[in-house]
């Protein structure tokens, strides 16, 4: 997956900065076509960061960002989204006060295809079957596991052409950690392009097609996911003992 | 010839703004017209004049600042006692006269010095003409009383007004009251019509800029009795907002200023309009301007501007013309004695109701 | 090593309840917290469990049911004092005070057992020097047993995420607890971070004689640090058991664990 | 451990000696601007410990003032002033005379009890709400004054309070208030406060009753607002409910937030900055020529010019000049 | 007039007065609704919408028209204040963007004062507007309340329909509770602040004209007061709450009338100490507000 053309995402020396905290010094990395990637990495290595700068959450001090060719470096984070890119950030981020349907309509606000996004809405149904129960009820007062199922709808909504995913595991219980991935698994069917942060990384791995191990803002491991699941080269560099 | 300094610290912005800004305009005119023609003891008049704010902590500076570093000589200003009152202090120290043009509290003279000296009557008067015009000019014995809880003047001017009316053996039915800054006036209105016994007329003691709207919600609700007031009333605005709900209005105030008026208010009137591209505001604008005549007259017969001859001067000021009456302070008493107007309004148009000095007038 | 646990039973909780208009989000709870065990609670999302530390530490008014700590009825208490009883929490989030360092956050929860009023501040008593030194040492002691020495001066806001967990713990240990309750204290943190964060509950247990309750959504961490485990589901208690009891409970699977 | 001590007297004694030796060296009007900056110290400083360190953004302070200045001109009324001035005082108040320094203490005693009772309600509320209640404080406190006139002669003027203060005393109160102040932000209870601020339920899960600590702050702060209205009082000699209103409030907030609201030293700042500014602009407002040119008065330009400082200002620095940080000399800004 | 007379017509004067407050609410809550700010500035916008108009007229505008350039040049101003003084500090902390808006309303009154002084001056109001309805009863009913108390409720309607059934509306509450999120969701929330002070600053120049008229005068000063009692509205009502703003507005109004209408004179100059002893009390009860339950912190 090195040629140009199957590329969607480039990052190339990206490099950000919070006053004196260099929190990303350099990242390299790409996603292609119905690739899935998983950016892996212990806390504070620059996951968030990474995501938040390509949906551009965040300004980057140098680097490029480049989606289908076009950069997409210092646009705002709705034009990004009318591009193709939307992300389910960190901590769900919903709206609160708003219902459950409200919410996935905002998702879908970039779109004038009305008669699609009801398709869609359609497809979060079966997808994730709770929702449907809940289209009326405050997001606020959802559990955690129904709040993180909803993000990742409200994300699907924009249609994207490639999919941010901030931690979709947390503070979720196992057996809806393994629905939500299995739910994951069949959007790849479908050919969803996707860049997936994730602490659990048997779990990241078992999904993606490649994965970029990050650590205090560098990429110190790449390589196909079928082979840094077997050993314990992903660990070690989460520790800073390989490369 | 260098210019003798007269300071007036005027509170042009803030909560009393409406009031000393018309009244430098008026002393601003008297001294143009001074210096056109000629200034006194042959040099001009320099008003040196800061902003205090409507703030009385700013007020002590600004006169500190007035005497040291302005050097003036005396001082003109103010259309409210706690302003007068804030600057009072230094003036007595330093000795040098201020004349406040609109702080008609008469109360005031007791509560400082000897070098303040009002340049209109006290409220004491005007309360005491009101209440005599009320019982024999309307023949209301039965009065209703609404008065402006937010202002000293109001609340005076209400209770030198209940003075008077019980002295002349008129009967308060009821008394009501409001704060400067409502707009909404229906409650007070609506329990004058529900009165059982229904008086005679309305004695609303009110500033200039309540009382128009306060007579169009009474009209509106069909209260038609006269309604009798102070110089608050005194401002364009009372015909303005008023319309036709300000008729059967009478008020007590320093001249009047109509149709009709004496050649040396139209002059007045003339004059502003032409200074300034607008009638003047109020009362107080005239009051400015003739407390600036009054301290010229003062200048001039003292022959000197050291505050101390300016001040006996002063003292001594007796029949001295102006465009809101004629003004003499007797036996050194700092509270002139002026006439009183009574104003009455008929058919949109303000006439002369009444010229009068009151038979009884209630201790200050 | 002091002994794991006796037989001292440290808090009740009988019949606790609590709703939410209509959502009763937990029903009918029970459990008794033996002086020096580690117990983890575990259930979806949505099963209560914070709810539970909630209605236990004052935080939410229980809609029926009684909390006991020693021979205390502490359900009704103020936060403020069921921390002063001897109970301390951590939140789901984070929850440190930004504007203050590292020290001075664990200095804020010292004085809770080191009062002083304001008037020793102004008048410089020798008895407020005496409290402030000896809140001071316990503050540093904590530093160190979390391994944040090294961080004292900085503010509490700048750590990274791992440290501001551990911050948290050393807080909630400054107010001298008999009992540690955690919420979810392995969310957000790395397997490494995971396994140096079940050591030090467990070092605070052996060197302080702390009873720890934990609720974690990390199974490693819960099966490998906890003596009992407590399973909720819907706000119902649907077993209690050692890990292994538990981990085989046919219930539990179903609702928590899945299939494997 | 006495050496906190002894800095703090020294301080004292300095500021008041150089108190004592300006007016000879000065003139009055300066003199007049250093107190009245003193004296807006005293004000700014005891808001400070409220909006500045709980988090609780008062709008009543000023209601604390008006109290004091108040209860201070009251008590300080002589016998015969009092028969003249406030016929219907009841008999024990109308007998009772008290000097400048008694009568101050007095004053605050009576702001912080009024805190005490006021705030065990209000202290309960946050963020805007607490905000609009203490608002209604001030409205309530200026509505009574204008309605008791059996105490305070209502809207009218309250006068013949004996000038007593002079930029000594202020000095002198400011110099305690800050002493007082700085001695309880760099104790636990500043941090107390500061944790109250940052985090409501995690400072009350460690322990640390919100209420308390915001009403203490709250009282604090009254006791020395009180005793700051009573210099005012003693300072103009008459004063009336409008006096302590909302230009006063807005005034002194606008001082607090320039400076840093969770400082003291930027308080301090916060006043010198913003009386130094209105006083240049008051002069120069009122037109000027400078050489051929004849610059026009405007007057109102003073305060468009400040509100136009102050909205730069935030953008460039947001929590005010010096933030949460405190001026030391050299030495490390946090303790 | 009989005692139900009285009181009909003294809940008449309720709703009138009400009603003002509540138009002027409703801005004021848009405005918080989506960027947490208490904007003290709208009462300066109501006053140069006022301003707007009145010079309008005097320059021979017939009335209607007069309005719609007043309500366009408060809006103007709206999105000038926001694009000049409150976007830079979106971000800063509440206190600093309150006391911002506190400075803007320095500089616009001020510079109203030297424009146009502070004295006062009439608002000439048509006679079809002036005029007044005799009932059975003695009671009054004025043709400005009968015009008030139809755009606060039509208000109503218009705002629920925007915010709750269109994007922009919606995209609003969204933008109010989480900006980031809002932006990741596409949404473009410069331009729905900028939606929002449109919104809310032409309510604030409709309120200005409606206040003006019913007062009768205009003046650089005079968006303080209602500014106060809409800030005591919306809270009532449950700040940020459009229907809160609302209801806030005529529970305000009906207290005001009411302690004056039946309580003794003796009492009803104590009328705003009461008004805000009741409001705290009733904040003790409802922290959120009226219109919000008392709901418990989720930790
Ligand atoms: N807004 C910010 N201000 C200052 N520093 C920040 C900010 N956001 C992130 N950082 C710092 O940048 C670095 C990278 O943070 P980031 O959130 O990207 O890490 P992460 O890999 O997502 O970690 P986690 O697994 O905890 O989510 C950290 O050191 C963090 O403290
Ligand atoms: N303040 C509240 N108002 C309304 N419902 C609430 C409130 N707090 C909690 N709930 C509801 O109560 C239930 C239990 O919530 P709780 O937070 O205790 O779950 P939990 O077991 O801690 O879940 P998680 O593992 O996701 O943290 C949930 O359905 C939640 O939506
Ligand atoms: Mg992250
Ligand atoms: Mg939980």
């Amino acid at each position: 997956m090195n040629s140009n053309a199957g590329t969607r995402l480039e990052i190339s020396n990206l490099t950000v900065s919070f006053g004196a905290v260099r929190a990303l010094k350099g990242v390299t990395l790409s996603v292609g076509h119905g690739e899935v990637v998983a950016l892996l990495g212990s806390n504070g290595a620059g996951k968030t960061t990474t995501l938040r700068t390509v949906s551009g959450l965040t300004r980057p001090s140098s680097g490029a960002v480049t989606f289908e060719g076009t950069s997409i470096l210092g646009l705002t984070p709705e034009k990004i989204v009318k591009l193709g890119i939307s992300q389910s950030p960190e901590g769900r981020r919903l709206f609160g006060g708003l219902s459950v349907a409200d919410n996935l309509r905002l998702g879908a606000s970039t779109r004038s295809d009305a008669h699609q996004v009801a398709a869609d809405l359609d497809n979060m149904f079966t997808l994730f079957p709770i929702i449907k129960q809940r289209m009326s009820q405050l997001a606020g007062t959802l559990s955690g596991g129904e709040q993180q199922q909803v993000a990742l709808a409200r994300a699907l909504m924009a249609s994207p052409r490639l999919l941010l995913l901030d931690e979709p595991s947390l503070g979720v219980a196992p057996l809806l950690v393994r629905h939500i991935f299995e739910a994951l698994r069949e959007l790849k069917r479908r050919g969803m392009t996707m860049l997936l942060v994730e602490q659990n990384t048997a779990l990241a791995l078992d999904l993606a097609d490649r994965a970029y191990v990050l650590r205090n803002g560098q990429v110190v491991l790449t390589d196909e996911a079928s082979d840094l699941r077997v050993g314990d080269r992903v660990a070690q560099a989460y520790l800073g003992a390989s490369q | 010839a260098d210019a003798i300094k007269i300071g007036f610290p005027a509170n042009i912005t803030g909560i009393e703004a409406s009031f000393d800004g018309p009244m430098l305009n008026g002393a601003k005119l008297a001294v143009s017209e001074i210096n056109a023609a000629g200034g006194v003891l042959g040099r001009p008049i320099d008003l040196v004049t800061y902003d205090t704010k409507s703030d009385t902590a700013t007020i002590s500076t600004v006169t500190s600042q007035m005497i040291e570093s302005d050097k003036v000589k005396a001082f003109i200003g103010f259309a409210d006692p706690d302003s007068v009152l804030a600057a009072a202090p230094q003036i007595e120290a330093a000795k040098i006269p201020l004349i406040t043009p609109g702080a008609t509290s008469p109360k005031l003279p007791l509560q400082v010095g000897t070098q303040v000296f009002l340049a209109c009557f006290g409220d004491n008067v005007q309360a005491a003409v009101g209440a005599e015009f009320a019982l024999e000019k309307l023949n209301a014995k039965k009065g209703y009383l609404i008065t402006d809880m937010g202002m000293e003047y109001t609340t005076l001017l209400a209770e030198y007004f209940t003075k008077a009316y019980e002295n002349g053996g008129g009967k308060l039915l009821g008394t009501d009251t409001y704060k400067t800054g409502d707009k909404n006036f229906t409650a007070q209105v609506t329990k004058i019509k529900a009165l059982g016994e229904k008086p005679d007329f309305i004695f609303i003691s009110a500033g200039g800029d309540d009382i128009g709207l306060i007579l169009k919600q009474l009209r509106q609700a069909g209260v038609d009795i006269p309604v009798v007031g102070g110089d608050g009333y005194d401002t364009p605005l009372l015909l303005e907002m008023g319309g036709p709900a300000a008729n059967n209005t009478y008020f007590t105030t320093h001249s009047f200023i109509g149709e009709g008026a004496s050649p040396k208010v139209a002059a007045f009137m003339e004059a502003y309009k032409k200074a300034y591209g607008r009638a003047p505001e109020n009362t107080f604008a005239a009051l400015g301007y003739d407390a600036m005549k009054l301290m010229a007259d003062a200048i001039k017969r003292a022959g000197s501007d050291d505050p101390a001859k300016i001040h006996e001067a002063i003292k001594t000021t007796a029949g001295l013309e102006g465009v809101t009456g004629t003004i003499t302070y007797k036996d050194g008493n700092p509270v002139p004695e002026k006439s009183v107007t009574v104003i009455g309004v008929k058919n949109g148009k303000l006439y002369l109701a009444s010229e009068e000095a009151p038979s009884f007038v209630p201790a200050p | 090593m002091v002994d794991a646990s006796s037989d001292e039973i440290l808090l009740r909780t009988r019949g606790l309840t609590k709703s939410f208009r209509g959502l009763i989000a937990l029903r009918d709870h029970q459990i008794d917290l033996r002086k020096g065990e580690i117990v983890g609670v575990i259930g979806p999302n949505g099963s209560g469990k914070s709810t539970l530390f909630n209605c236990i530490t004052g935080f939410s008014k229980p809609t029926a049911g009684e909390v006991f700590f020693r021979h205390d009825r502490i359900s009704g208490l103020r936060p403020s004092a069921v921390v002063a009883k001897g109970l301390a929490r951590t939140f789901q989030g984070s929850r440190l005070f930004v504007s203050l360092t590292v020290r001075e956050n664990v200095r804020a929860a010292a004085h809770l057992r080191h009062q002083t009023n304001i008037f020793e501040a102004v008048l410089l008593t020798r008895r407020y020097f005496a409290t402030q030194e000896a809140a001071n040492g316990q503050a540093e002691e904590l530093l160190s047993l979390v391994g944040l020495s090294h961080h004292a001066d900085r503010l509490a806001c700048e750590l990274p995420y791992g440290d501001q967990r551990r911050l948290e713990i050393a807080r909630a240990l400054a107010t001298a607890p008999d009992i540690l309750l955690l919420d979810e204290p392995a969310a957000g943190l790395d397997s490494a971070e995971t396994k140096q964060l079940a050591d030090l509950i467990r070092r605070i247990r052996d060197s302080r004689g702390v009873t720890v309750v934990v609720v974690e959504h990390d199974m490693d961490l819960i099966m490998n640090l906890c003596e009992r485990i407590q399973v909720l589901a819907a706000g119902e208690v649907i077993c209690v058991g050692t890990p292994q009891e538990v981990r085989a409970h046919p219930r539990v699977r179903e609702a928590y664990l899945g299939h494997e | 451990m006495l050496k906190s001590h002894a800095i703090g007297v020294a301080l004292i004694a300095l500021a008041i000696s150089a108190a004592w030796l300006l007016p000879a060296i000065a003139s009055d009007y300066v003199s007049r601007i250093c107190l009245l900056m003193a004296l807006n110290g005293i004000f700014v400083l005891s808001l400070a410990l409220t909006n500045g360190f709980t988090g609780v953004f008062s709008l009543g302070h000023v209601g604390f003032i008006a109290v004091g200045a108040y209860a201070s001109g009251i008590l300080s009324l002589s016998v015969q002033q009092k028969s003249a001035l406030l016929p219907n005082l009841p008999f024990l108040i109308a007998q009772m005379h008290l000097g400048f320094f008694p009568a101050t203490i007095v004053a605050g005693l009576i702001a912080a009890a009024l805190a005490v009772i006021v705030g065990f309600p209000l202290m309960r509320l946050s963020g805007n709400f607490v905000s609009v209640a203490t608002m209604g404080f001030l409205i309530i406190v200026n509505v009574v004054l204008i309605n008791a006139s059996d105490f305070t002669r209502g809207a009218r003027t309250f006068t013949g309070v004996p000038v007593d203060a002079n930029l000594m005393w202020a000095v002198g109160w400011l110099a305690i208030t800050f002493y007082i102040l700085w001695r309880l932000v760099h104790s636990p209870f500043g941090r107390a406060m500061k944790s109250v601020r940052d985090d409501q339920l995690a400072a009350s899960a460690v322990g640390i009753s919100v209420l308390r600590t915001r009403l203490t702050a709250f009282v604090v702060g009254a006791f020395f607002a009180g005793v700051g209205g009573s210099i005012f009082a003693h300072y103009l000699g008459s004063f009336s409910p409008k006096t302590f209103y909302f230009a006063m409030t807005m005034n002194i907030v606008a001082m607090l937030v320039l400076g840093g609201m969770g400082s003291l030293s930027g308080a301090l700042i916060g006043v010198v900055c913003i009386s130094l500014i209105t006083e240049v602009l008051r002069s120069v407002e009122r037109g000027f020529t400078l050489g051929a040119f004849e610059v026009p008065a405007v007057f109102g330009a003073s305060q468009i010019i400040l509100g136009l400082i102050f909205i730069v200002v935030m953008i460039f620095r947001p929590k005010g000049i010096m933030g949460d940080r405190e001026f030391t000399l050299g030495s490390k800004a946090r303790q | 007039m009989n005692f139900w007379d009285y009181v009909l017509q003294q809940l008449l004067n309720a709703v009138s007065l009400g009603s003002l407050y509540a138009l002027v609410a409703v801005g004021l809550s848009i405005i918080f609704g989506i960027m947490r700010l208490t904007n003290f500035a709208h009462g300066d916008v109501m006053m140069v919408g006022a301003f707007g108009a009145v010079l309008s007229i005097a320059a021979g505008v017939p009335f209607i028209p007069a309005i719609v350039i007043g309500v366009a040049v408060a809006s103007v101003l709206g999105i000038l204040i926001e694009r000049i003084a409150y976007r830079p500090i979106r971000k800063a902390p509440d206190v600093a963007r309150l006391l911002t808006s506190l400075a803007v309303t320095y500089i616009l009154e001020n510079v109203g004062i030297v424009i146009f002084s502070s004295s006062p001056r009439n608002f000439p109001i048509p006679t079809w507007l002036d005029g007044s309805w005799q009932l059975t009863g003695g009671i009054t009913l004025t043709n400005i309340t009968l015009l008030t108390i139809a755009v606060s409720a039509g208000s109503l309607v218009l705002l629920g329909w925007f915010t709750t059934r269109t994007t922009a509306g919606l995209g609003m509450r969204a933008a109010a509770e989480d900006a980031d999120a809002a932006q990741l969701v596409g949404l473009n929330v410069n331009k729905l602040i900028v939606i929002a002070f449109l919104l809310a600053s032409a309510y604030a120049g409709l309120a200005g004209v409606l206040w003006a008229a019913q007062a009768g005068a205009v003046d650089p000063q005079m968006g303080f007061t209602p500014l106060l009692k809409a800030f005591v509205a919306a809270i009532i009502g449950g700040f940020g709450s459009i229907a809160g703003a609302l209801v806030g507005g005529y529970m305000l109004g009906a207290l005001e009338i009411l302690i004056v209408a039946f309580l003794p004179s003796s009492v009803s100059p104590y009328r705003d100490a009461i008004v805000f002893a009741l409001l705290i009390a009733f904040l003790l009860f409802r922290p959120g507000g009226l219109l919000q339950p008392n709901r418990e912190i989720k930790l």
